[in-house]
């Protein structure tokens, strides 16, 4: 009988103990922080949408490699010495490599920030930039190469050619000793 | 009895006037239903530390009118495997026994649209049609968590009406009344004269003033049953049984559920205040007393008494089903005997 | 101990028809895409048949198809509430087998991110806990409070949720200015949510009437069902890897292991595995505390990382204490770049399977508080 | 106990049955036993009072090229020491005696060895596939598993 | 987007007050939109993040819905797999129209990390159910997921109700284009 009295208040006690927590709540600031109109500061740190610094990229591939999902692709070709259009990079030196096409889709990229150590010259970064939601998955494939297609044709031919060239160069001079040899 | 309804008076009897009685309750559960989701959603949120709407008109406000106007646009669906006719009259009916209790329900000295006088049984009766709806609509669904909930939700019903009908029956003993309105009018002269507090009467109300608390406090923890709230939310238990009885009903349909809950929330608030809180008599004696300011003390009470509910149900957890038939049963039920024989006692005694 | 008995219930004598629910994959509350086939008579469950499988990723296939540092974003992807501890065991077994002395500013770290994490996963466990129970307004003061503990690992390693921070040999980053202060004002916030939940929850009378002697979950069948963690100790079996094999540095702190005492209920049921956790969160802020007072000032986190991993010829079965239990990695290399088989020890595989055996005879309603208290993640049971 | 204590112990009892013990640097030191015995001896190693071996930490399967390997890693609750047994069967015939009477635990692990590698345990009460859907065809884990173009109409290659 | 900020008039046949009564339509759906939230994987710890107090994403009005019956859109947080891509299919067909889908995180998007090696991992849950917003991220912030959000408010806003056009491919005008394809 006692046990049933004594559960009774008990539960109308606990019951009573819960509300004035949660009132004492009511008029407590609310931590809410408004979304679009006020924004929280992400440390340097984190790790959302990738970004690429064309200006630093040499195509080594190293990012793609380190990458385990495979979201990065990257392809690139030398520069060719005869074109007319030389590069150079962020700190002065000469492009040795043209960045043909470099792909993330980032429906796919984990964030796990794993290229951006892999990468020897810090092109390759995650920003603070969350906000890229899309009505098409299509376009979550981000497409960093500064050339055009036609200008990436351009490029190889012109490598070709290069090479090509090379070839007969190399081809007439050993054959230039060749006939030396025999003389 | 006179007749306590102002149209009456002004306009006399006709049909303009009944359509007027009928639709302003309707017109008042609309607006009131608005204000009081907006508050179950502002409450919550400041509960949590959070803001809750916001981006809906200046600080929210319009969150409900945007809710109703989406539910409007809803697709209409009719589970294939259903019970079509059941299906589609449930919540009709729900909505109906939630509505049809304001008949009674006393809004001020000079207005209850229909001032019976057995209101208090009326109120009883009318309430249990709900119970029907409910059965109606989780069995038609054809769906095991609407079935299982409908369940649940009737025999908590049925156990949670014995204890809120002993409340008031022991209000019925002390007025010999069952009119609303003229359990309203004997409360008057301040709040030492509610029935919370044993009613009018001289100094030796003292002993009984506990169990008319008691009683009180009985009736207000049925009424949280009756209309589905937590701690008693068990029908619509969201961890268990997906969403209850109405897990099938989409659009308009489950709007009317929805109203309905808010509205029986107010039905339940709104007897608590006639019969224990003095209805619309002012607690201050002849202090802001009279029609006009009867309005205002009533739904002052009403909805002070819905805000608790909504405090309470984002502070405790849920019952379980055979603990829930526990408090009421052997909880509930014994102490509003007690409470009963006592007050039929002071009753004799006077 | 022979073999264990099937469980005779004698639940009731009415002869009523059998009703099979089907709870889940998506429902409110199985955390996640358990689907629990649930044959209930009226309200009493007499049977329970696990479907596991929504959530199968396909991690193992994965490890053997990539190399050792690339392993470690999946394994983060297993147990997601508590990524930090994960990593552990893995980074922990590669360090064995490539005989790596890590720094000891690295183990203060790992130590301490470890605890912070735990404490997230516990506060996320008590909270979804009291939600099964029908309580909303906890759930939100310990997400409040976890936001904090997320801001600090953040800041730490830069993702909010799954880290990637753990290297063979290191840590991703160095810890920043300001660190200590802030896991202080963590470990004063935590103990001062907690004194609420207290009152708010763990001791109101009707979440008791609901998790109290529910579930029970003897130490013997516990044992002979592998479970650990809070499962294991709310059981009243004091099994706490941090102490029995200390790993790390875990022997320089003082620190106690909470077991189900049955002050309320019994030993062994989900309010005794609840409070676990909530102890748990005490010690964890202990540790925390010593720690940081421990650490050294200096040390490079990233100077033993190899540059790349090549493990020689063997096989590791490495085990910490994750927040839910013993989580264990079988790695068998064979001396490439890449496993030849790795083999994680689920620790919510393993105590989910003891639900069962445990929730027959109760109420429907409460097999979902049972499924509560034992605090799984579905990224770990299907992997 | 040590490894070779327990390998000691268990080959004077079992004689034959207790293939080898391997103790190399890189590994943690196993007892490869006979699966035809398997069962009794996994009983021994949890019943006998200096084992005590009552908490099966996990049970994993592995493709070993030919043989299929099955590999039980077990600690004791009360001389907190561990040990490991390996059993390996061929894969034409991957039939390895349950030990799910013995430690409850292995009922999900042997459910999902032969889910993932195509292991059959001899005796467990439910061997049906756990992880993957029921109508799933192959063992995904072996080496030589080719994944299937189609299910249920859906693509599974990207 | 206010109700009455839009002037100018594009409706053509049916005039200012079916555009008007069309905004406010539109209104209502964009701004009460209740969810179910199909919580898989690790974007759904994210998702409860949301939900709590810090970011508060019922300040946009959304309410969680546990039935398919009562739910406006469907957010998808996590990986689909194909034991659970035919629950999906049957959930949101039990949906009442308009509905819509968001797909939350790499997983969901394009089967993620999984999608390579992922044996029994669905390659983007837009292959069973059409999607109208991809979020990105692995697991998105959650302010992330409040964008999303935006977005879809924005779509939703700017369906044609009454000339039946088909939807309006919709020009994005807030991004900014610089790292797309030139």
């Amino acid at each position: 009988m006692f046990e049933y009295f004594k559960n009774i208040w008990s539960g109308f006690t606990t019951a009573l103990h819960g509300m004035a927590i949660t009132s004492s709540h009511i008029f407590a600031k609310s931590v809410t922080i408004q979304y679009p109109d006020e924004k929280l500061t992400l440390p340097s740190n984190a790790r959302n949408r990738l970004q690429l610094e064309m200006s630093r990229c040499n195509a080594c591939n190293s990012c793609a490699v380190a990458c385990p999902v495979n979201c990065i692709t990257v392809e690139g070709t030398r520069v060719s010495p005869d074109d007319p259009q030389q590069d150079v990079h962020w700190d002065g030196k000469p492009r040795k490599m043209w960045v043909t096409r470099y792909e993330i889709d980032f429906a796919k990229c984990c964030f796990c920030g794993l290229c951006q150590s892999a990468c020897p010259t810090d092109a390759i970064k995650h920003t603070v930039e969350y906000e890229y939601s899309e009505y098409d998955r299509n376009k979550l494939l981000y497409k960093f190469q500064t050339l055009s297609p036609a200008e990436a044709e351009e490029k190889k031919r012109l490598l070709a050619e290069f090479r090509a060239k090379e070839k007969e160069k190399e081809c007439s001079s050993t054959a230039g000793k060749a006939h030396e040899a025999k003389e | 009895m006179e007749s306590t309804n102002f149209l009456w008076d002004l306009f006399g009897r006709n049909v303009w006037t009944v359509l007027a009685v009928i639709s302003l309750p309707l017109l008042f559960v609309l607006v009131y239903a608005l204000i009081a989701i907006l508050a179950e959603l502002k409450i919550s949120a400041w509960i949590q530390e959070r803001l809750g709407p916001m981006r809906t008109g200046p600080w929210g406000i319009l969150q409900p009118v945007a809710e109703v106007i989406k539910l409007l646009q809803k697709e209409d669906i009719t589970p294939d495997q259903s019970s079509k006719l059941l299906y589609n009259l449930a919540p009709f009916i729900i909505f109906t026994g939630a509505y049809a209790a304001f008949a009674v329900i006393p809004f001020s000295s000079a207005f209850v649209p229909a001032g019976i006088d057995v209101g208090l049984f009326y109120v009883f009766a009318i309430g249990s049609i709900s119970a029907m709806g409910i059965v109606m609509g989780g069995w038609a669904s054809n769906n095991k968590y609407s079935l299982m909930g409908a369940m649940r939700s009737i025999s908590q019903l049925i156990s949670y009406e014995i204890p809120a009908a002993m409340a008031i029956l022991s209000v019925v003993v002390l007025t010999s009344s069952m009119n609303m309105q003229e359990i309203s009018s004997m409360q008057s002269g301040g709040f030492w004269n509610w029935f919370i507090f044993g009613g009018p009467g001289g100094w030796s109300k003292l002993w009984v003033i506990p169990f008319t608390i008691g009683l009180t406090i009985i009736y207000f923890i049925a009424s949280l049953a009756e209309t589905n709230r937590v701690p008693f939310d068990i029908p619509e238990g969201e961890s268990e049984l997906v969403a209850g009885f109405h897990t099938e009903y989409s659009g308009m349909k489950f709007a009317m559920f929805f109203f309905a809950e808010y509205a029986n929330m107010f039905v339940v608030s709104a007897i608590l205040t006639t019969i224990f809180l003095g209805g619309w008599n002012s607690p201050f004696g002849d202090f802001l007393q009279g029609p006009w300011w009867g309005v205002f003390w009533f739904i002052l009470k009403s909805f002070f008494i819905v805000l608790l509910q909504i405090w309470i149900r984002w502070t405790l957890p849920r019952f379980r089903v055979d603990q829930l038939m526990h408090v009421g049963w052997k909880v509930l039920l014994p102490l509003s005997f007690v409470c009963f024989v006592a007050i039929s006692l002071f009753a004799m005694l006077n | 101990m022979g073999e264990i008995k099937r469980m005779d219930l004698e639940y009731s004598q009415l002869d009523s028809d059998r009703m099979r629910i089907n709870v889940g994959p998506q429902h409110p509350s199985t955390h996640g895409v358990l689907r629990l086939e649930v044959e209930v008579d009226g309200e009493i469950v007499t049977e329970v048949v696990p479907h596991l499988g929504y959530l199968h990723r396909s991690f193992e296939k994965h490890c053997e198809k990539l190399n050792y540092q690339q392993i470690i974003p999946f394994i983060d992807r297993m147990d997601y509430i508590s990524a930090m501890n994960n990593e552990w065991p893995y980074v922990m077994a590669l360090e064995k087998m490539l005989d790596i002395k890590v720094p000891e500013k690295v183990e203060y770290i790992r130590v301490i991110v470890a605890e912070l994490n735990r404490i997230a996963n516990h506060q996320i466990a008590v909270a979804t806990f009291g939600m099964d129970a029908g309580a909303f307004t906890p759930f939100l003061y310990y997400f409040r409070d976890r936001e904090a503990i997320i801001s600090i690992l953040e800041r730490l390693s830069g993702a909010r949720l799954l880290y990637n921070y753990f290297r063979v040999g290191g840590m991703a980053a160095d810890i920043y200015p300001g660190f200590k202060d802030d896991c202080l004002n963590v470990v004063k916030q935590v103990r001062k949510t907690n004194a609420e939940i207290m009152k708010l929850l763990i001791h109101n009378s009707i979440f008791i009437k609901r998790s109290a002697n529910v579930g029970i979950l003897t130490p013997e069948v516990a044992i002979n069902y592998a479970c650990s963690g809070p499962v294991l100790r709310g059981s009243g079996v004091a099994h706490d890897l941090r102490r029995d094999e200390p790993y790390s540095v875990y022997d320089r702190f003082d620190f106690e292991i909470p077991v189900g005492k049955g002050d309320v209920g019994v030993v062994g049921d989900c309010w005794n595995r609840n409070i676990v956790r909530v102890h748990e969160m005490e010690q964890s802020c202990r540790i925390i505390e010593q720690a940081l007072a421990q650490m050294p000032e200096t040390g490079d986190v990233k100077a033993m990382i190899p540059k790349r991993i090549k493990l020689p010829k063997g096989e590791v079965y490495m085990r910490t204490e994750n927040p839910k239990g013993d989580l264990g990695f079988y790695i068998v290399s064979n001396g490439t770049d890449k496993p030849e088989r790795m083999k994680a020890r689920g620790t919510s595989f393993v105590n989910l399977s003891v639900i069962p055996e445990i929730s027959k005879g109760y109420m429907f309603a409460d097999l979902i508080l049972i499924l509560g208290s034992i605090d799984i993640v579905l990224g770990e049971v299907d992997r | 106990m040590t490894a070779a204590e327990i390998f000691e112990k268990l080959g004077s009892e079992f004689g034959s049955a207790i293939l080898s013990l391997t103790e190399e640097p890189a590994t943690d030191s196993f007892i490869t036993v006979d699966p035809a015995q398997l069962f009794d001896i996994c009983h021994t190693l949890r019943d006998e009072e200096s084992l005590l071996f009552d908490y099966m930490m996990s049970l994993s399967a592995l493709d070993l090229g030919e043989n299929l390997g099955v590999v039980y890693h077990l600690y004791s609750m009360t001389h907190r020491h561990k040990i490991v047994i390996k059993v390996s069967v061929s894969k034409e015939n991957p039939v390895v005696p349950s030990v799910e009477r013995i430690w409850r635990t292995a009922d999900w692990h042997e459910r999902e060895a032969y889910d993932l590698l195509g292991v059959k345990f001899d005796g467990h009460h439910n061997l049906i596939r756990i992880l993957l859907p029921y109508d799933w065809e192959g063992y995904p884990l072996r080496k030589d598993y080719v994944t299937p173009d189609t299910y249920h109409d859906m693509k599974v290659p990207y | 987007m206010g109700l009455l900020n839009r002037l100018d008039d594009p409706y053509e046949g049916g005039g200012i007050v079916l555009g008007k009564v069309e905004e406010l339509l539109n209104w209502g759906r964009s701004k009460s939109d209740w969810y179910l939230h199909f919580g898989l994987a690790c974007c759904a710890i994210e998702f409860m993040a949301m939900n709590a107090s810090h970011f508060d994403f019922m300040r946009f009005g959304t309410i969680p819905r546990t039935s398919p019956r009562q739910a406006d859109f469907i957010m998808v947080t996590g990986t689909v797999t194909f034991k659970m891509a035919e629950r999906i299919k049957i959930l949101y067909e039990q949906m009442a129209e308009p509905k819509y889908v968001i797909s939350v995180g790499s997983c969901s998007n394009s089967g993620g990390p999984y999608w390579e090696h992922g044996y029994h991992v669905l390659k983007g849950v837009d292959r069973i159910i059409p999607v109208d917003v991809y979020i990105p991220g692995c697991p998105p912030r959650p302010e992330a997921f409040e964008e999303g959000m935006m977005q879809l408010q924005k779509k939703i806003n700017q369906q044609a109700i009454f000339n039946k056009r088909k939807r309006i491919e919709l020009e994005d005008s807030t991004k900014d284009e610089s790292n797309k394809e030139s």
